[in-house]
């Protein structure tokens, strides 16, 4: 618990950072939730609740990740399933109807849990590498999502309740929120009550050993880029409720860097194993929160990518032992004389 | 002394005997020939020689920079700047020639200069430090981005400064394109060069060699004495050079700098790495493999070019469809060529 | 013999997170001498090879090099100083030939260019010379581990160092190939190179050994000569306590079972293509059946079959009276097959998890995911199999890859206990493990199998084998040539002679 | 260019068409494609589509390749402005007229290809700009705008911007740019763009929002519903594109003005590819007709809407 707590404890300072510099160009307004029209907003508030897409999707991602797989392909998934809710609403003259939206809903992420089944069937039956096999409905996908909306955006009746699941709120808060809250929740719980997270770690540690010790490592594997794609598509769903309308092109378009991203600033190592879904939490909010600090720093659009690759890159470094180790080296009493320069790598056992 | 002699023989099947590493790019070698006479049979002048040439011209950057590439994925590693780094070492290019007025030779240099020394910098903190490859180079995914923007949010051309029209100039074999010859630009055999000086490299120096020993295992490579620092070090400022190399031919290509160019061409360039066989987990791939990679993507484009009747969305499902049914036979073949435990 | 020291390591110490892994510990090492470091799992030997050579950075202490202070930062920097070293675990890239394992980093060049042909040649003539007739431009991955093992060990030879520090260099090697290491060693010495020699085989470091240096938990025991040192007595100080009786095994001699009772196994045609030769065996309860050949000779894939982790492509395999179809590694363990692989570091462990989730690894998979174990009941049953297995240190929340081999070993039979097996398969359970724990582990199958646990047991050292075995089935060239069954059959000698013999009638 | 090149045109006078299109990135340019489908397969001719998916190496690539395959006439839809001499040389080289649709190359390039269709961006800017000046020549303390550009460094991002400030600056308005950035020409980012300009100025004196595209527009619409502001009455908004459901925002009376960006002008350029082939003199640059929309036709238009 306490080895957690440290590793979660740079991306935590680096969120600290972030909303103290929004702070102090915005005033304490940022932080500080506002309840108007009976809905909980403020520029806090909001970048949790824009984040929520992301947030499914980087959840999936981290399970991906734990079993040394990636998941190229959820920013087209993410695409398929808001395409297919909106092209079917909109097929229909009542969009309010339950029954459509619930259809809707349910059809959306059976397909996009199909996909994500056939992702990691692709890597665990047919062997191919993950970041090949999800290349291949990265590109697909979107056409795929096009396809569906026939080159066309799709727009919702603002009135159909459908919208709710993006613009929405329960007691306040915004219903993106919870629901990301409930996947979190969920996924922590199957991961960590069940033998789930367990079983996952291993076949991600060690794969051949998995197998030998009886762990159904195939099925794991299959089950874990279906959680992912229905993320995905979850997220898609939200997505395409909050604007009322889906975006076979643009629609989480580069999303799955920024998971990726969210999943590494959380902790979690490329190379498969251990994974922290607390520690990817906070990789997105501070994705989040990234973004809205350019504008309001007042820096121009361009500075966009810039500001990303700054922050992304102190996180990296400030995780990294190695380099506290080296930046803080002249503060610390050295017990000999001699410092050896930093010897890289040396006690981390091979990969 | 002893008196017996201790034999082993290998396990493999004889056939296949030594030859097992080169299933993988026979397997794509042997598509890639499928692909062409398909298009051959069901397109018209398709069988051009122009067509070939024509993969040698258009995908010369993207060689390049999956060439290097494939250092860094025979590494072990893995490097998502290249796209970034290509595009602001084209938009330097035009910078330092049309804005600063610098001397095109010399703007050249500083710009392949200034790749191989990111490389080096990137290299070092994920050696050093011990970040993750990836997190390390999407950084520079992002600062190259950023960087080539604020340079110009506009493209930007380069068509006055005499020195960029070298590499478009060309060479024509066996007459012109309509009497059954083709012609290549001077790139391309920048690109040609590049792929044979890596493999003299990858294949016949300490360092190529070192190269695949820390993608077999780091810490073995570490143990024996290798020098890991230096070769782990050395792959990022090959790809640094290679990305950068690639901007300046794009420069040639085009004449011109474009800030959202080569948006997602590092997926393109892994992707050939690896239809081309070499194992993302590193150790095992060729060079010669990222070429037949290289040509294998551009084939897939050509073909739906030439048939020309599909939509923006068929396109794209065609695309996939095709890259599954390529990377599935390529399985197939690799797996009936090795004899492995299930 | 004994100038000025080559090596002198004085008042080192070695701190990992959690583990003093060495402590105030001092070394000497004599030109020409064969220097032995002994100590049991876990005291420390390995880490202090390490620091020697640059792998780890001490945290205290001084090493001096030919009377000069040295810090490695590396360990090519040691080997270019003149210290070359195998170290524990197999330390090549397999993914290289042969050839170019031996070179790596040295190749000769033509130009700036390697020179394949003159490394071949070097290669052959470098193994040629120690007795090993290989295609040195195949993969070192198409070779058995053994095998690597001595290509690392003709590696170091080969670098014509100072010093050679050869860290378990026989733990997978079998007899021949043990006396091939101890003649060159023998040559080296008499050419004045030190060498700093580790292995759990207490003949081999008294027959070539001139000086010991005991370990014990990071600290320094002492230094003897070794014909000053007695067996019993050098067990006492590695144990730190008398010295154990570790002879004589108590077989229950499987007296219990009965004749006509169906075996527990039954293979019958079992084989594949290019692995094994199709054999019969029949593995009965409470008896330990024990595989004996040279190293390549097929062990592994014989039991790998059996335990599900190979598909069988002829014959059939019975379990428990019952046809079994559809073989892997859960339905084995689901019918109560447990398998212990040779190589744990790539087959048996997964090294980020802690030494407690291992053990649970395979109880926990057989229950599916859905049902995890209790934590209570987990801690418990962790915390009892550490005290029974005597695992050092016993933190079950320790990475298991941060263990010493032997305490590694050790996880991977409690993993397989927990799940309370019928057919308990071990592939060198014992390699690279102190005398104490490989007795503690030898008694351990002795008390299972009079329990009446079925154990198909596989081990280089045929000593072994014969102490521990009911029956002993004999394999050649990947074929089961023979199963010695009568009390007087089961020697090491009767067992030579059937390879010999066999071997001959071809 | 000439016509002389295109042997493979039928003897019915039907031709071979390469088109190289930008890609399928917004509304506009799917109704743009279709629109050119649909005409040339009602004038009988075969059209050789391709997707560049907004990379600029992948249209030379396109156009190479419908060189290689010997079309009569290539249309092009560039997505830069810069960078096409090599390329439409070799396509002069082989014989082949080339066309530009939409986007144009730059001014050096002009002997190189035969005529341009198409919008022309900083007009359109201008003709925001232009409504802009005369709504807000009365307002005395100042016009406060915001912006929600196209994606960074693209033609029309660029030049719908540009065109627009010429116009404001020239026409002497007394103006400020609250904040400016880029939406990516999507609902989403517009949205979340307008949500943090929202929280971080508040809407409060501002007058405009001036959109680059109706997608970035749409969702800025949202964030403002749902920050409890009424778009088109507590700010003004200026919308370039002119799709269906931009008009119907419009005939809502969300959006004050629109300027239109006529992606249906397949008809028109068949028209022109024709006579290109032929050999007939065209002109240098055929504009393709665009209106610009207030608030009051904005309910008569919405019917003629194609996407
Ligand atoms: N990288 C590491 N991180 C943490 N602890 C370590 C590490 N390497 C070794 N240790 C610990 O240091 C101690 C000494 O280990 P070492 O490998 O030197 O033992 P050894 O004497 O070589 O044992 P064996 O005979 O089993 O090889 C052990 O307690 C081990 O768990
Ligand atoms: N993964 C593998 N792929 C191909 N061949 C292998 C593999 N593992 C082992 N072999 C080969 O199979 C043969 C038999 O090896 P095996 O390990 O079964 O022998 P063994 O009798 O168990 O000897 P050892 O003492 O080395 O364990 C060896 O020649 C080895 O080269
Ligand atoms: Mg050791
Ligand atoms: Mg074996």
């Amino acid at each position: 618990m306490n080895s957690y707590a440290k590793r979660l404890m740079w991306p935590v300072l680096i969120l600290v950072a972030l909303i103290v510099v929004n702070i102090a160009a915005t005033g304490i307004d940022f932080i500080i939730p506002s309840v108007n029209d009976g809905r909980l907003g403020g520029a806090f508030v909001n970048i949790l609740r824009r984040s929520a897409p992301l947030m499914l999707i980087a959840l999936g991602m981290t399970l991906v990740i734990a079993t040394k797989g990636i998941d190229l392909s959820v920013g087209a998934v993410y695409a398929i399933g808001a395409a297919i809710a909106c092209q079917m609403i909109i097929g229909q003259e009542d969009q309010s109807a339950a029954g459509l939206i619930f259809s809707a809903v349910a059809l959306a992420l059976v397909v996009t849990a199909v996909i994500g089944a056939w992702n990691g069937t692709m890597v665990a039956y047919f062997g191919i590498q993950p970041i090949v096999a999800t290349l291949i409905l990265m590109i697909a996908g979107r056409g795929i999502a096009q396809l569906i909306t026939g080159g066309q955006i799709p727009k919702v009746q603002d009135s159909s309740p459908f919208t709710q699941l993006g613009r929405g709120e329960i007691f306040t808060i915004p219903l993106p929120i919870w629901i990301a809250a409930l996947v979190f929740v969920a996924i922590a719980l199957l991961t960590r009550k069940t033998a789930l997270g367990l079983l996952l770690e291993s076949v991600g540690g060690n794969p051949e050993a998995s197998r030998l010790a009886g762990i159904r490592s195939k099925g794991i594997t299959v089950l874990v880029y279906l959680v992912c794609g229905l993320c995905a598509g979850l997220a898609g769903l939200i997505g395409a409720a909050n604007l009322g309308s889906a975006d076979a092109n643009n629609g989480g378009l580069w999303i799955e860097l920024d998971a990726i991203l969210a999943v590494v600033i959380g902790g979690t190592a490329l190379l498969g194993g251990r994974f922290y879904l607390l520690g990817t939490t906070i990789g997105v909010v501070i994705i989040g929160t990234l973004e809205d600090t350019i504008i309001n720093v007042g820096l121009s659009s361009q500075w966009q990518f810039t500001a990303k690759a700054i922050v992304v890159f102190a996180v990296a470094l400030l995780q990294s032992p190695e380099f506290r180790g080296w930046i803080l080296k002249p503060f610390k009493p050295k017990p000999e004389a001699a410092a050896p320069a930093p010897a890289p790598a040396e006690e981390v056992p091979a990969k | 002394m002893t008196t017996e002699t201790l034999t082993e023989r290998p396990a493999r099947s004889t056939l296949f005997d030594g030859l097992t590493k080169y299933i993988p790019i026979g397997a794509t070698v042997a598509l890639l020939i499928v692909m062409y006479l398909g298009g051959i049979a069901n397109f018209k002048n398709f069988d051009s020689a122009q067509v070939i040439a024509g993969l040698f011209i258009d995908y010369a950057p993207l060689l390049v920079i999956a060439v290097g590439m494939t250092f860094v994925i025979l590494s072990g590693g893995i490097d998502l700047s290249v796209g970034s780094v290509m595009a602001f070492s084209t938009m330097a290019c035009a910078w330092l020639t049309v804005d600063a007025g610098i001397s095109a030779p010399l703007a050249m240099v500083l710009v392949l200069a200034f790749g191989t020394l990111w490389g080096l910098l990137i290299g070092a903190v994920i050696h050093y430090f011990n970040v993750q490859p990836f997190i390390a180079t999407l950084v520079g995914l992002f600062l190259f981005r950023g960087l080539t923007l604020q340079i110009s949010d506009t493209d930007v051309s380069m068509r006055e400064v005499d020195f960029w029209q070298w590499g478009m100039t060309h060479v024509e074999f066996g007459g012109k394109v309509r009497d059954g010859g083709f012609w290549l630009p001077y790139l391309s055999f920048v690109a040609f060069a590049v792929v044979i000086v890596a493999f003299v490299i990858l294949h016949y120096t300490r360092f190529g060699r070192g190269v695949y020993a820390i993608g077999g295992s780091e810490q073995s490579a570490l143990l024996m004495g290798l020098p890991v620092a230096r070769t782990k070090i050395g792959v990022y400022a090959v790809s640094g050079f290679c990305a950068s190399l690639a901007g300046v031919l794009a420069a040639f290509a085009t004449k011109s700098a474009n800030p959202l160019a080569n948006v997602g061409a590092e997926l393109d360039a892994i992707a050939a790495v690896v239809i081309g066989g070499t194992l993302l987990t590193g150790g095992a791939g060729f060079v010669l493999g990222t070429v037949a990679g290289v040509m294998v993507w551009g084939l897939l484009n050509t073909l739906i070019a030439f048939h020309g009747g599909l939509s923006s969305w068929w396109a794209r499902i065609v695309m996939g469809v095709l890259l599954l049914a390529f990377i599935l036979l390529q399985r197939v073949l690799a797996r009936s060529g090795e004899k492995r435990r299930t | 013999m004994s100038d000025d020291p080559i090596v002198q390591m004085t008042g080192i110490r070695k701190d990992f997170t959690g583990v003093r892994a060495l402590d105030g510990v001092d070394f000497t090492l004599r030109p020409g001498e064969i220097h032995a470091v002994m100590g049991e799992n876990g005291a420390g030997k390995s880490t202090l090879i390490k620091v020697l050579t640059g792998v780890h950075t001490p945290d205290a202490g001084d090493i001096l090099l030919d009377g000069k202070s040295v810090r490695f930062h590396s360990p090519g920097a040691a080997q270019a100083a003149g210290i070359s070293t195998v170290y524990q675990e197999v330390n090549l890239t397999d993914n290289l030939s042969v050839a170019e394992n031996l070179f790596a980093g040295r190749e000769p060049r033509l130009g700036p260019f390697i020179n394949f042909r003159a490394m071949r040649r070097k290669a052959k003539a470098l193994l040629d010379d120690i007795g090993i007739d290989l295609n040195v431009a195949a993969p070192l991955s198409s070779y058995s581990i053994a095998m690597q093992q001595l290509v690392a060990i003709a590696r170091a030879v080969d670098i014509e160092a100072k010093v050679l520090i050869l860290d378990e260099p026989t733990s997978s090697l079998d007899r021949d190939e043990v006396a091939v290491l101890l003649g060159v060693m023998r040559r080296l010495a008499a050419n004045g190179t030190a060498m700093v020699f580790i292995s759990h085989f207490l003949e081999q470091v008294y027959e070539i050994s001139d000086r010991m240096t005991v370990l014990r938990n990071g600290k320094l025991v002492g230094e003897w000569a070794t014909a000053d040192l007695p067996e019993n007595e050098l067990i006492g100080h590695m144990l730190g306590r008398e010295a154990v009786v570790l002879e004589q095994i108590e077989r229950a001699a499987a007296a219990h079972h009965v004749a006509d009772e169906t075996p527990l196994v039954q293979a019958v045609g079992l084989g594949r293509k290019g692995s094994i030769a199709p054999y019969d065996l029949d593995v009965r309860r409470g008896e330990v059946v024990g595989l004996a050949g040279l190293l390549g000779s097929g062990r592994t894939e014989t039991i790998r079959l059996i335990a599900g982790a190979d598909r069988a492509d002829s014959g059939s395999l019975s379990f428990d009276g019952a046809k079994v179809g559809g073989h892997n590694p859960r339905t084995a363990s689901a019918r109560g097959i447990a398998y212990c692989p040779e190589n744990r570091k790539t087959e048996g462990l997964v090294g980020d998890l802690t030494v407690a989730e291992n053990m649970i690894l395979a109880m926990q998979a057989s229950r599916g995911w859905a049902r995890s174990i209790p934590v209570a009941r987990r801690d418990k049953l962790v915390a009892e199999f550490i005290e029974k297995l005597d695992i050092r240190p016993a933190n079950p929340d320790m990475p298991v890859k941060n263990l010493s081999g032997g305490n590694q070993q050790k996880v991977l039979l409690a993993r397989w206990m927990l799940i309370e097996p019928k057919l308990l398969i071990l592939d060198e359970p014992t390699r690279g493990i102190d005398v104490g724990a490989k007795a503690d582990i030898q008694k351990l199958v002795a008390e299972l199998s009079a329990d009446g646990m079925a154990v198909l047991f596989v081990s280089a050292e045929l000593d072994e084998v014969t102490r521990l075995s009911d029956r002993i089935a004999v394999l050649r060239d990947r074929d089961l040539i023979a199963v010695l069954e009568s009390e007087a059959d089961m020697t090491t000698e009767k067992i030579v002679d059937t390879i010999v013999a066999k071997g001959g009638e071809r | 260019g000439g016509g002389d090149g295109g042997s493979d045109g039928g003897d019915d006078g039907s031709l071979v068409i390469g088109f190289a299109q930008v890609g399928a990135e917004s509304a506009w340019r799917t109704a743009n494609s279709k629109s050119i489908q649909d005409a040339a397969e009602a004038a009988g001719h075969e059209l050789k589509f391709n997707d560049a998916q907004q990379d600029q190496e992948k249209q030379i690539e396109a156009v190479r390749g419908f060189i290689n395959q010997q079309v009569d006439v290539i249309v092009l839809a560039p997505v830069v402005e810069t960078g096409w001499t090599d390329v439409l040389q070799e396509a002069e080289d082989a014989g082949i007229p080339v066309v530009l649709a939409d986007r144009g190359v730059e001014a050096a390039d002009e002997d190189l290809y035969v005529t341009r269709l198409g919008s022309d961006f900083a007009e359109e800017g201008r003709k925001a700009g232009a409504w802009a000046a005369e709504t807000f020549a009365a307002d005395a303390d100042g016009t406060r705008i915001l912006e929600l550009q196209g994606t960074t460094g693209s033609a029309p991002a660029n030049d719908r911007k540009s065109g627009f400030f010429e116009v404001l600056d020239s026409e002497g308005l007394n103006y400020e740019i609250v904040d400016s950035q880029s939406g990516n020409f999507t609902a989403e980012e517009g949205k979340a763009v307008m949500e943090t300009f929202i929280t971080t100025h508040g809407l409060d004196g501002i007058d405009l929002l001036y959109a680059h595209n109706d997608e970035m527009g749409l969702g800025a619409i949202q964030a403002i519903e749902e920050a409890g502001k009424v778009p088109g009455k507590d700010i003004q908004i200026i919308i370039v594109d002119g799709s269906k459901a931009g008009f119907q925002a419009g005939v809502d009376g969300k959006v004050n003005y629109i300027v239109e960006c006529n992606p249906a002008f397949g008809p028109q350029l068949m028209d022109v590819l024709e006579s290109v082939v032929a050999g007939d003199e065209v002109e240098k640059f055929t504009p393709v007709e665009e209106g610009v929309f207030d608030a009051t036709q904005f309910e008569a238009e919405l019917p003629n809407r194609q996407f």
